[in-house]
Order: structure tokens, then C-alpha cells, then sequence
């Protein structure tokens, strides 16, 4: 269990800023406004923070991304569109500590030279808007944000947006096009956000954990927090665990911490003494871990990509004994279907077809061949979409049939036509988790990643 | 159509934001809390008060899933449907508050108008499971209690 | 400049050209959707996915520009590509009613094209009637469009054009997933003046043209190119017949004039011709003469009432002529006439020349070649009122008018009123038209010529570019092109033996007329040759067709 | 072995056989014998047209005939693909609205020209909704040569009383049995001219 950015949350008081400022909030911010952007920045870089909205991409280098030019304005978006099933650690964040979220906002904004800042908060977070609405007039009224924050002389406003139901509205692109008023239909990259974002201007999303780190880096130091951790997952990870354990919740873990011990202690180990059959480390979008793979796993990015999911946004979701894949799964798929944007051809159409399928099997109307054609249709989708929604709809797919396919095989009808290459796979996929994390620490980025994992 | 307060929050995000688009969503929003929907004649409100055209809004309502074409109760409850809780069975909880609220099968609001029950993809809040929302409060779990506690409201 | 390799075939583009385009200026087939030359490229249909040498996955063609040295294969020849887009394709077939047979489109269908090609096509569709998601059909969206949301593969041309070109925002989807869908608000019918463009750029049947809904099965239609002459803008456009009878009118790119567009007026121009019955045959006096006889009789006449009487010549000429036309009308009235007032028919269209009516194509000017007649020599002079002015006090000997009616809109009471009492008093009276209008009643001598899409010829629209119009269609019984009729009374009187073929009179335009200098008139008509979209693409068993 | 060996016929040997005896008598009757069983068979060769007709096969390519749906609407749905592939061009249609909203359009003119049509059934294979077949009806002539008279339209093509006369020819599924109600006038009858 660590406390880098949880220190506080238990104390319902900390929503206060007098509380907050007592404990040391927004010294980070003040550190910041101290040293020149690039300073900010550099320490960011050094600290190894990477986003946690799910991709995991370095956040300096994110930021060191902009470079606006003469007449531009500059944009941080704090992406609070926590749409991804299983994840709730932002709502706890923003709930418990809101002054923190909007330092790391402060901060973020500062190191990228933006004077304004929204914080687009998913619609169902009504109520945490008003917290952090709260918190804002506070700060404004403090002087911590605004003219001249904290007497510095630089500017900060910062907007607050609620959505109305969209979890497309959490794709970094989809977040802008909500915000600006339009169907939230995700933008072809390039070109990236970090050139032609918000208002076609250079735009920083961030993930309101990875700001609340760098607000915290910023207070403790770089050191600080690259000590905690290993060394390619710097820092700590909120974790929000649900599911079939003993005691759901959000935990603070320190990056490394081994994923059993997680369950069998800060989770409380599987609810009804039932034992572990699968979890699935990061969201709906990522692939399932049986618990024979998930034994041996540690929490952090590379130690998942070794067992070939991802750690994505920390939403842990904890299957026991008896629970129904082929059910779980469709339940998943029907979401991806209902919540995909509909812009472009695969996902719009590749993911109502692969719930349609799937329904059908359960329904006992199944067709010889049906699961090699999830299994296809999954494929026609990866890597073709505009956004990541098509690839992540297709990962819970692929490694459920894969993993538990005896209980697929019970549905489909016999025989079950497809080749055994679809089942097994050619190998370590490459793809959607690109090349392993060493190798993708030293080469060059060719694209601004998305912050949130789709 | 809308209360001076709604058109105030709209003017105020219209006068902070770039354009009058900017103000669509929170402009949809402020009308599907004081009319509880937001149908044609709803959009083409919207879209005299913004300047737009009354496709462009209806574009963006009807993308959303809390915006509703039709009318929903005065108050709303939305029963996660997320993984999470769908294990924890909240099709069925869904089902028994509807009982409770006297809501017909196949319909999702109450025949005073006072609730609509609605199952929505998960609203991030699944420590809680089966959680759920009444309006804009997290009421998770939603045990016994709980559905108690929302059809006395 | 980067230079790019496309399926082996090099080309040097400007920078930041998008793979597409360069793919394009090659020649080389990338099926498409969304991607429209004058629209922004939004990426959404993924048809163009093709592989770039160091890209781990395919990319889409029309939102990757071009970096020097970059190494992309089409479906076409890369396996990896073609699997792609026939992925793309069984998606888009999953939801699509595949209704060829009774769908209008069938034929010049973007989605038939590419589900028949050989390198990438994908006939399968897996999925049953009953499990499709089902849209509205046969939408009414006024008297332009009829939407079916069944065929719509929400390319999002069509939301674009409405909302970035014409600026009316009428269509947009709604919904989400599968069940977008593409609505006009309430089903209201589109106001916008340039509607029928959604047509045209509408890949699939899911917009189609409520004029040419049910007409003719686009293969069996015949092409011509040719310019409206709708107003002064020029528009580029395809008439496109069958059996002598004009189909329907769609535009062909020009980046330089109309882009892709069209407006509606133009577009329904072609309905114009049969306004009024044409005239079939030349008239004397109210009787149907033999051109023989009738061509002589005319000179005779003009001659009789001018030369003999020393009163000048009232020469009327209309801006809707072509470049030829007015250029041998003027060379008879020269060399026939010692005395003559050359018109050009209405005073205020030099001014109106240059104003417009919208932002996009249309202009006040009605008339698709008066800067033809401007570079010609016509110049303004005393107008159709100094004619009737002059005539009143019988300062005029005789009339030779040749005069088109207008093809959008119609003339003004005021002008019909001029036209007709010019003619009441001018005793001596050769009128060159189209059309049995009753405000042309009074002609002593009526000669029937070919109207627009009848004869081939060049118009310079507003900008002062010289474009080249064929004839499509044959002209009714005996009438017969004006160039020719012109050449037949400079042949009365041995004024000349003028040629009347369109190209060799542009050839001496060309030589002694500085506006048209260095202008070839073969360059002009092959210019014609690209054709509205995708470039160069056709239909069925007509020119230009790659696919198949 | 030896059995496979006996069957093996010796081909010199047999003609020599075959060419002894009576060769030029059984010659001339064999080739006699086809007009021999002829002329004492009972049966005429000819009929007595046009008293008596001919039964033709299901097959026969006849004027055709457009079948209806089950409330007596045309199954055409004026997809004009029998105008398209038609070699004798002698197919013309012209498409309007329907009240229905399911279907997209139904001729309002269908016409045929006889007098130019082969009869080579490739109207009915194009069809894709088995809306135009033919009838076994083979007599034609008529008296006037105007292009009226051999110019049929949709009420020729439903209603005339040689359908239900001459019954069903070609179409695309034989085997299937019409359903009455969809081939107009498929019943007992005489001809009418």
C-alpha cells in the first residue's frame, strides 16, 4: 500500500482548500510557477511518470510535444471521462482530493504554456463536478488560480464541461470534439492533438491521475517518485478493484507490487471464498488473464505485457469460480457495440455484429463456425479504426474465446470450423501493444498516444 | 421554455466559450434537467437560442445517451449495467425496482411520471456493485435498502 | 518536392499532397468513400487503407500525406492492403440492403463498383434480412432528394458539403453505433439551392436525385460534356441522354470554375428547352418556308429595308450565344451591312457580369458567355431600350436579331415587352431562336436554330476562361445550328465563304481576337475528357472505366 | 484370364460373317424398316390446327406473362434488367411510386413488342424476382401491321385469356408449382381472339 497521492483522501476535510493548504497542497504548483516551462517539464521526464488514462505514454515527453507558434493558444484537457468499465479511481481522486486534481491541472497547464484549462468530466460525474467546482471557486478566490496565479503573473482559467453519456467522449480526439460542441466523433490522426487539437489549436490531454502525479512530483521532487516503482513503471498506480472480491475498492499500490498479494490483501481476498478464475488488469479494453497467468504477475506495464495484456486504467475486474464467461463476454460486447461512436466502418459495424453473434450463441441459435467468425471479425477490426475503441472491443473477444474455449465450444454448434492458428494466435502479438517496453522506451515516438485507453 | 436560471448557466458558458457551439452540450443538458427531455421542439429551442441549425443540434442530442428524446420521469434512476455489475446481477435489481415503482414491463417510467428506471452502461462506480444513481447521487449498492429507500422518495 | 512510390510507379508531388492524391494524379485506383477532392478528408470509411513501407498496419491513403521516399502499395498489389479493404467491405455489406436491382444508383454505385473488383471486391454478406438494422426509407427531403438511410454508409459527404460548403447544415446523423443514421431535422425538406449535389457526391443510393429517380438505368445512358449556360459562372457539367432526350445534368470537376458543384437551377437547366414549343422549321410571314428559299429571302429582306432605304441595321446578338455564333454574326453584319448598330442585347449585363447571387457558383448574370461577347467587340452600346427608342422614331431599317430565351429563370415583363415591340417596329424583321415564345410573335422571318446541348461551340464564362461545350442531342427537324445559318446569308451575297465548323472559326477567333490568342480549340475540347467522380471513372462498358 | 479373353471379339472375322448369306436382302429391309413400321402405324403425323393444338413442353418459350403478388399488385419491381439484357431492345418500362412503403417503385408502363421480341428468355432469367415468366401461348399472327397490335403492355400481360389457355412456359423454377393466385388467369379456358 502506498500514499504518494491518496495521502490525504480518507479525511473528508481535504475537500477543504484551508485543510488542503495545510498539508502542503498546491506547493507544487507554487515550486513550478518558480522555474521557467522547461524546467517543469524536464522534471516531469525525469520523474518516468507515464500517463495512467491507460496507453501509458511518457507524460514529459507528451508535453514536450507542443510547441505552439506566434498567435496560438495553447490547451490542456483533463480527460475525467472515467467511461471504462471497471474504473473508478478518478472518481475516488477527484471525489476525496479535489485541490489536487486541479494543481495537477495548474501544473500541466503551466508546463505546456496554456491559459486555459477544462476538466471534462464524464456526464454520470455530476456530482463530483460540483465538488470540483467547489474547489475551483475556492482556489480562483485564493488567488491559486486565475490572474496572475499565486502572484506569479501567469494566467490560468480553467472550464469545467460535463458530458451527457458517451464513452467515446474519453478518446483523446472524441473529448475535444465533445467540447466543442460537436458529436464526439474521434479525428483522424495526424494530424495529433499536440499540433491541431482543441479548436484546431495544440492541445495536451491528460488523465486526471497523471496530472495529480505531476502536481505531487512537482511538490516532492522528480526523485521522489521514480524511486518508488521499477524502473521502466516509475511512481505508484491507483487500482480500482471490483468484482468477486472481499473489499472493492481503490488501493494506492506501489508500481511492482505483486498482483496476488494485491487480491489477497488490500482486496480481501475472492469474495465467498470462492477462488480465482480470471481478472482482466485494466479495463474491459484489455485482454483477460486467467488465474494461472495472473499468478505470477506483478503490477506494473511491463511485468502485464509480458503475459500479453496491459495495465491500461488500473480497473481491475476480478471473475470467481462459476462465473459464465461467454455471458461475461457478451455483456462487454454489447457495450462496445451500444457505445461505439458509429464514424467509421469497422468498429460501427464490426462491433454490433460481434455482439449479434454472440447473442445468438448464447441464445442457443448458434451456427457452425460462429466463433471463427468473432474470432474474424475481430481481426478485420484491429488496427483499422480511427480511434482505439475498434481494437479494444476486440481484445476482451479474442482472449475470452481463446482462453476459456471449452465453455465457447459448449455453445457453438459442432464443428467448430476454424483453424487452430485463430485460436492460438502466430505468437506475441504485436500490433496494439507494439514492440516490447524496452524497445518502445528507446525508439523514437512516431505518434502522440492517446491518454485513455479505449 | 427553460427557467431564467438554465438560460443564465447557458449564456454564462456561451459568454466563457470560443463560439456558441461550445455551449451546445451544456445547453442540451440544461434542458434535459428542466424538461426532462429533449425533443423537436426542444431542439429547434435550442437552436434559435445558439444560432445553429436545428440539425446540427439534433446531430449532437441524439448522439448522447442522457439526452432523451422522450420524456423521462421526474426523477431518474440508472442502474449500472457494466460488467461489474452485471455479474452482480443488476438486470434483475433493475427489474425488482421496477416492481417496486410500479413500472410495466417494457417501460421504463413510472405511470405518475415520478421515476424512470433506466439500465445504463457502467457509470463508474463498481465498488458498489449492483451501483446505481438516483438523478445525479450515487446510491450504490443497490440492496434491499437501498430500492427501499429510493421508492419512498 | 517529395517523390513517392505508388505500386511501383514513381511521382513527384507538392508537400503535404495525402497519398491519395498523388495516387490520383498517377492514375492509380484507391477505392473511396469519405475522400472527396473538395471536401476535408475525415478518414471514416477506411476504404483507402494501403501499405506504407515502415507502418506496422495499414494506413488510410486520404488523411497520410505524402514524405519523401515513402514506399505504398494499393490493394491492387499488396496482399496486406486487399485484406484490409475487403474487411472494410464485408463490414459495410453487413448492414446494406443490397439492393441493386431496384436501387438508382446501380451502376455508378461506389460500393457495386468495389464489391465486384477483382483485387479487393467482397460479395459476402453473412448476415440475414431480419438481423440488419433496418432505417428509413424513402425519405422525402423535398424537391430535390430522397434519402434512403438503408444505403447510407455514413461516408459523412454529404454532412460535410451541407455544413462546410454551403453552410445550410440540413443533414446529420444521429444515433450512435450501428444505428447511425442520417436524418434532415423533422424530415424537412432541404432549402439549400445547391441540394442537388448531395447526389452526386453521395457514393452509394442512399441520397438520390428526385428528378432522375426511376428515369433510366444509368447504363444506358450516353455522356456528353459540355458547360451550363445556366449563368455566367460556366459550370462544368455532363449531359448525360439517352434517345436524343436529355436525362439529367451533373457536374464534372473543374477546380478552377465550379469544383465538384452544381447548383440546382443549372442542374435543372435542361427542363428549360422544353418551355415553350420549339421552332421546327423556318417561317415567312406565319408560313413554313424551305431554308433554300428562306435564307435568300432574308438577306433580301435586311438588304431591302437598310440599303435601299439608307436607314442602318439593327443587329441584335444574345450573350447566350457561343463564342462562334457571335463571331460570325458580327463578321455578316460588317461585311453586309455599310450601316449598322451592332447590340449586344441588354445594357446592364456588362455590369452584371462580375456581381454574384451566393458566395458559392451562382451569378446575377444569366448568361454563360458574356464576356464572350465582350472580347468579341460587342460592347454595351445603346441597349434593347435605345433600339425600341430608335425604331420608335423610325431611325431603323431593318432588324436581324438572334436571340436564346434563358435557360434559369426568364425574362423580365419589361424586357419581354421591349423585345416585342422592337420587333412590332422594325417592319423588316429576321429573328434566329429557339423557341415559339409570344413575345417573339412579330418576326417577319423566323429562322429555328439548335439551342444549348444542340451544338458544339465555346463560352467564356465571367473569369474570362474559354470552355468547350459539345452537342448532345440532335436539334428538332429542320433547325439547324446558328453558326451555320449565319454562313448560309454570308453565302447569299457572296459577302464571303465563311467557314461555319466550330473548331476552324475558333481558329480565326483565335488569330485576329487578342482575348483569344494562343488558345487551341483541340486543347480546349480534351480538356473535357476528365470526368466527374471519381476522376475518370465510369460506369459500365463506358470510357474510362478501370475496374473489372 | 481366360474369361476377359473370350469377350475379345475378332473384328475381321465378324464382318466376314455378317457379309456372307442374304447381305443385299436384309440390307434393303433393315433400311426399309423405319418407313415400313411408319406406314401401317395408327397415328396421324399432322394435326387439324387450329382445332386441335398441340400440348408444348412446360418449357416453351411463349408471350409472356408478369405475375402478381398474393393482393394482386405486379411483382415487378421495375428493376429494368430484363430491358438491359434484352437483345432485341423490344423492352421498355417506366417506373413510379408506390403507396407501400416496402417497395421501392412498380412499373406504371410495361411494354413488350412482340413483333421485335425472339422469344429467347433472357428477360426471364434476369429477373430477379421471378416477376416475368412465359406462357406456352405460340400463335401471333395477326392481321395489321401497325406496331400497336404486337405491342403488349401490363394489362396484356395480366389479364388476357390465352394465358389461362395455353398455361405456364418458361420460368426460372419449374419445379416449384405456381401458386395460382400469382399467374393471372391460370385456369381453364378457351381463347378468345
Amino acid at each position: 500500500m502506498a500514499d504518494f497521492l491518496t495521502r490525504h483522501t480518507k479525511d473528508p476535510a481535504q475537500k477543504k482548500l484551508d485543510t488542503a493548504r495545510g498539508r502542503g497542497a498546491y506547493e507544487g504548483f507554487r515550486r513550478a510557477l518558480a522555474m521557467s516551462r522547461q524546467e517543469v517539464v524536464a522534471e516531469i521526464d525525469a520523474s518516468g511518470l507515464r500517463g495512467r488514462g491507460g496507453a501509458g505514454f511518457p507524460t514529459g515527453r507528451k508535453w514536450s510535444f507542443i510547441h505552439a507558434k506566434e498567435g496560438q493558444s495553447v490547451y490542456l484537457l483533463c480527460n475525467a471521462d472515467e467511461s471504462e468499465p471497471g474504473t473508478f479511481k478518478d472518481h475516488h481522486l477527484m471525489t476525496f482530493d479535489p485541490h489536487l486534481v486541479l494543481e495537477g491541472v495548474a501544473v500541466g497547464a503551466y508546463a505546456i504554456g496554456a491559459h486555459r484549462a477544462y476538466i471534462y468530466l464524464r456526464g454520470e460525474y455530476a456530482s463530483i463536478a460540483e465538488t470540483l467546482a467547489a474547489a475551483l471557486r475556492e482556489a480562483t478566490a485564493a488567488g491559486i488560480i486565475g490572474q496572475s496565479c499565486l502572484g506569479s503573473g501567469y494566467d490560468l482559467s480553467v472550464g469545467l464541461q460535463l458530458g451527457a453519456g458517451a464513452y467515446i467522449c474519453g478518446e483523446e480526439t472524441g473529448l475535444i470534439q465533445s467540447l466543442e460542441g460537436k458529436r464526439a466523433y474521434p479525428r483522424v490522426r495526424p494530424p495529433f492533438p499536440a499540433v491541431h487539437g482543441f479548436l484546431r489549436e495544440p492541445t495536451v490531454v491528460n488523465n486526471v491521475e497523471t496530472l495529480a502525479c505531476a502536481a505531487r512530483i512537482m511538490a516532492e521532487g522528480a526523485e521522489a517518485f521514480a524511486r518508488l516503482g521499477t524502473r521502466q513503471s516509475a511512481g505508484t498506480k491507483l487500482i480500482s478493484v471490483s468484482g468477486a472480491v472481499e473489499r472493492p475498492g481503490v488501493y494506492e499500490v506501489e508500481m511492482g507490487y505483486p498482483l496476488m498479494q494485491f487480491l489477497s490483501h488490500e482486496a480481501g481476498g475472492i469474495s465467498g471464498g470462492r477462488r480465482l478464475k480470471a481478472i482482466i488488469p485494466g479495463g474491459t479494453s484489455v485482454p483477460v488473464l486467467t488465474a494461472e497467468e495472473a499468478a505470477p504477475l506483478t503490477i506494473d506495464y511491463e511485468s502485464m505485457l509480458s503475459a500479453g495484456t496491459m495495465l491500461g486504467s488500473g480497473g481491475m475486474i476480478v471473475f470467481g469460480d462459476g462465473t459464465s464467461m461467454p455471458h461475461a463476454l457478451l455483456r462487454i460486447a454489447e457495450f462496445y457495440a451500444h457505445e461505439s461512436c458509429g464514424e467509421c466502418t469497422p468498429c460501427r459495424e464490426g462491433t454490433g455484429w460481434m455482439a449479434w453473434v454472440l447473442r445468438r450463441l448464447l441464445a442457443g441459435e448458434g451456427r457452425p463456425g460462429d466463433l471463427g467468425l468473432l474470432l474474424r471479425v475481430g481481426d478485420n477490426i484491429e488496427g483499422r479504426t480511427i480511434c482505439g475503441l475498434g481494437d479494444a472491443s476486440v481484445q476482451p473477444v479474442r482472449s475470452f474465446i481463446r482462453k476459456f474455449r471449452q465453455e465457447f465450444e459448449a455453445l457453438a454448434p459442432l464443428p467448430v470450423a476454424f483453424p487452430a492458428w485463430q485460436l492460438h494466435g502466430h505468437g506475441p502479438r504485436t500490433g496494439r501493444f507494439g514492440p516490447p517496453v524496452e524497445e518502445a522506451a528507446q525508439s523514437q515516438p512516431v505518434e502522440g498516444p492517446p491518454d485513455y485507453v479505449l | 421554455m427553460l427557467t431564467s436560471e438554465g438560460l443564465e448557466e447557458i449564456e454564462a458558458t456561451r459568454a466563457e466559450e470560443p463560439s456558441a457551439r461550445h455551449a451546445l452540450l451544456t445547453a442540451l443538458r440544461v434542458t434535459q434537467r428542466e424538461r426532462h427531455k429533449v425533443g423537436p421542439e426542444e431542439i429547434e429551442y435550442i437552436a434559435g437560442l445558439l444560432g445553429l441549425s436545428p440539425a446540427i443540434v439534433e446531430g449532437v442530442a441524439r448522439f448522447y445517451d442522457q439526452i432523451t428524446a422522450s420524456p423521462t420521469g421526474q426523477h431518474i434512476v440508472r442502474v449500472c449495467g457494466g460488467i461489474t455489475c452485471y455479474l452482480s446481477q443488476s438486470d434483475r435489481v433493475a427489474q425488482d425496482l421496477k416492481g417496486f415503482l410500479g413500472i410495466a414491463d417494457g417501460e421504463e417510467t413510472s405511470p405518475d411520471g415520478e421515476f424512470t428506471v433506466r439500465l445504463v452502461e457502467c457509470i463508474g462506480d463498481c465498488d458498489h456493485a449492483p451501483a446505481g444513481m438516483l438523478d445525479d447521487r450515487f446510491v450504490g449498492p443497490l440492496d434491499e435498502r437501498a430500492l427501499r429507500t429510493i421508492s419512498e422518495r | 518536392m517529395p517523390i513517392v512510390t505508388i505500386d511501383g510507379r514513381q511521382i513527384e508531388v507538392e508537400p503535404g499532397t495525402s497519398v491519395i492524391q498523388a495516387a490520383d494524379q498517377l492514375g492509380v485506383e484507391i477505392p473511396r468513400f469519405c475522400y472527396h477532392p473538395d471536401l476535408e478528408p475525415e478518414g471514416n470509411c477506411r476504404m483507402c487503407l494501403v501499405e506504407v513501407d515502415g507502418f506496422p498496419k495499414p494506413v488510410v491513403a486520404c488523411a497520410t500525406p505524402v514524405v519523401d521516399g515513402m514506399v505504398v502499395k494499393t490493394p491492387h498489389t499488396s496482399p496486406v492492403a486487399s485484406r484490409a479493404v475487403r474487411g472494410v467491405l464485408e463490414f459495410l455489406l453487413v448492414n446494406h440492403p443490397i439492393d441493386c436491382p431496384i436501387c438508382d444508383k446501380a451502376g455508378e454505385c461506389s460500393l457495386q463498383d468495389f464489391y465486384m473488383h477483382p483485387d479487393y471486391g467482397q460479395h459476402r454478406s453473412h448476415v440475414d434480412s431480419k438481423e440488419k438494422v433496418h432505417k428509413a426509407k424513402r425519405v422525402d427531403l423535398g424537391p430535390r432528394i430522397v434519402l434512403d438511410a438503408e444505403r447510407c454508409v455514413m461516408c459523412s459527404r454529404c454532412v460535410r458539403f451541407s455544413e462546410n460548403v454551403t453552410g445550410y447544415a440540413e443533414l446529420q446523423f444521429i444515433r450512435r453505433g450501428n444505428h447511425v443514421e442520417l436524418v434532415s431535422f423533422e424530415e424537412q425538406a432541404l432549402q439549400d439551392p445547391y441540394a442537388g449535389n448531395f447526389a452526386d457526391i453521395c457514393p452509394v443510393g442512399a441520397l438520390l436525385s428526385r428528378d432522375f429517380r426511376f428515369k433510366r438505368r444509368v447504363w444506358k445512358l450516353d455522356y456528353t460534356s459540355s458547360i451550363c449556360a445556366g449563368c455566367s459562372t460556366g459550370c462544368n457539367l455532363r449531359i448525360d441522354h439517352y434517345d436524343g432526350h436529355i436525362e439529367r445534368l451533373i457536374p464534372r470537376r473543374n477546380p478552377d470554375v465550379n469544383r465538384s458543384w452544381l447548383c440546382d437551377e443549372g442542374r435543372l437547366s435542361y427542363k428549360q428547352l422544353a418551355m415553350a414549343p420549339r421552332v421546327t422549321h423556318p417561317h415567312q410571314d406565319g408560313e413554313k418556308a424551305l431554308w433554300v428559299k428562306v435564307t435568300a429571302a432574308a438577306d433580301e429582306l435586311l438588304r431591302a429595308g437598310t440599303l435601299g432605304k439608307g436607314l442602318p441595321l439593327a443587329a441584335l446578338a444574345s450573350a447566350s450565344a457561343t463564342n462562334e455564333t457571335l463571331w460570325l454574326f458580327r463578321r455578316y453584319v460588317e461585311a453586309a451591312f455599310p450601316r449598322h448598330l451592332l447590340e449586344f442585347r441588354l445594357a446592364q449585363e456588362t455590369e452584371a457580369v462580375r456581381e454574384r447571387q451566393d458566395k458559392l457558383l451562382r451569378r446575377i448574370d444569366k448568361h454563360p458567355n458574356t464576356m464572350g461577347a465582350l472580347h468579341l467587340g460587342y460592347t454595351a452600346g445603346m441597349g434593347l431600350e435605345g433600339l425600341v427608342r430608335e425604331a420608335e422614331a423610325g431611325r431603323l431599317g431593318a432588324l436581324l436579331m438572334l436571340y436564346y430565351p434563358p435557360l434559369v429563370g426568364e425574362e423580365s415583363e419589361e424586357t419581354k415587352d421591349r423585345i416585342r415591340r422592337l420587333l412590332e417596329l422594325a417592319q423588316e424583321s429576321v429573328l434566329l431562336t429557339t423557341h415559339h415564345l409570344p413575345y417573339l410573335a412579330g418576326a417577319k422571318i423566323l429562322l429555328p436554330v439548335a439551342a444549348w446541348s444542340e451544338e458544339e461551340g465555346t463560352y467564356t464564362n465571367y473569369q474570362g476562361t474559354v470552355q468547350h461545350a459539345n452537342g448532345a442531342v440532335g436539334s428538332p427537324s429542320a433547325a439547324r445550328p446558328a453558326a451555320e445559318v449565319l454562313g448560309d446569308l454570308m453565302r447569299q451575297a457572296t459577302y464571303g465563304r465563311p467557314e461555319t465548323e466550330p473548331g476552324r472559326v475558333f481558329a480565326e477567333i483565335a488569330e485576329k481576337v487578342p482575348a483569344f490568342r494562343g488558345l487551341r480549340y483541340k486543347e480546349l475540347a480534351s480538356r473535357l475528357a476528365t470526368a466527374y467522380p471519381p476522376e475518370g471513372r465510369m460506369p459500365y462498358g463506358k470510357d474510362g472505366f478501370t475496374g473489372h | 484370364m481366360a474369361k476377359t479373353a473370350s469377350r475379345v471379339i475378332d473384328v475381321r472375322a465378324e464382318a466376314e460373317r455378317k457379309s456372307a448369306g442374304l447381305r443385299s436382302t436384309t440390307g434393303t429391309l433393315a433400311g426399309l424398316e423405319v418407313t415400313l413400321r411408319n406406314m401401317v402405324r395408327p397415328q396421324h403425323v399432322t394435326i387439324q390446327y387450329p382445332e386441335q393444338r398441340k400440348a408444348y413442353s412446360r418449357r416453351f418459350r411463349g408471350v409472356h406473362v408478369l405475375t402478381l403478388r398474393e393482393d394482386g399488385s405486379l411483382k415487378c419491381t421495375a428493376c429494368y434488367l430484363c430491358e438491359t439484357v434484352c437483345p432485341a431492345q423490344c423492352i421498355s418500362i417506366d417506373a413510379k411510386d408506390v403507396d407501400d412503403p416496402r417497395i421501392e417503385k412498380a412499373p406504371s408502363r410495361y411494354e413488350i413488342d412482340l413483333a421485335r421480341c425472339i422469344f429467347c428468355g433472357f428477360c426471364v432469367e434476369a429477373c430477379p424476382e421471378e416477376a416475368l415468366i412465359m406462357s406456352r401461348e405460340y400463335d401471333l399472327a395477326v392481321t395489321a401491321r401497325d406496331p400497336e397490335t404486337l405491342t403488349y403492355g401490363i394489362e396484356d400481360f395480366t389479364e388476357r385469356p390465352q394465358i389461362a389457355f395455353y398455361g405456364a412456359g418458361f420460368r426460372p423454377h419449374p419445379e416449384y408449382p405456381l401458386v395460382e393466385s400469382y399467374v393471372p388467369g391460370e385456369r381453364d379456358g378457351t381463347p378468345e381472339r
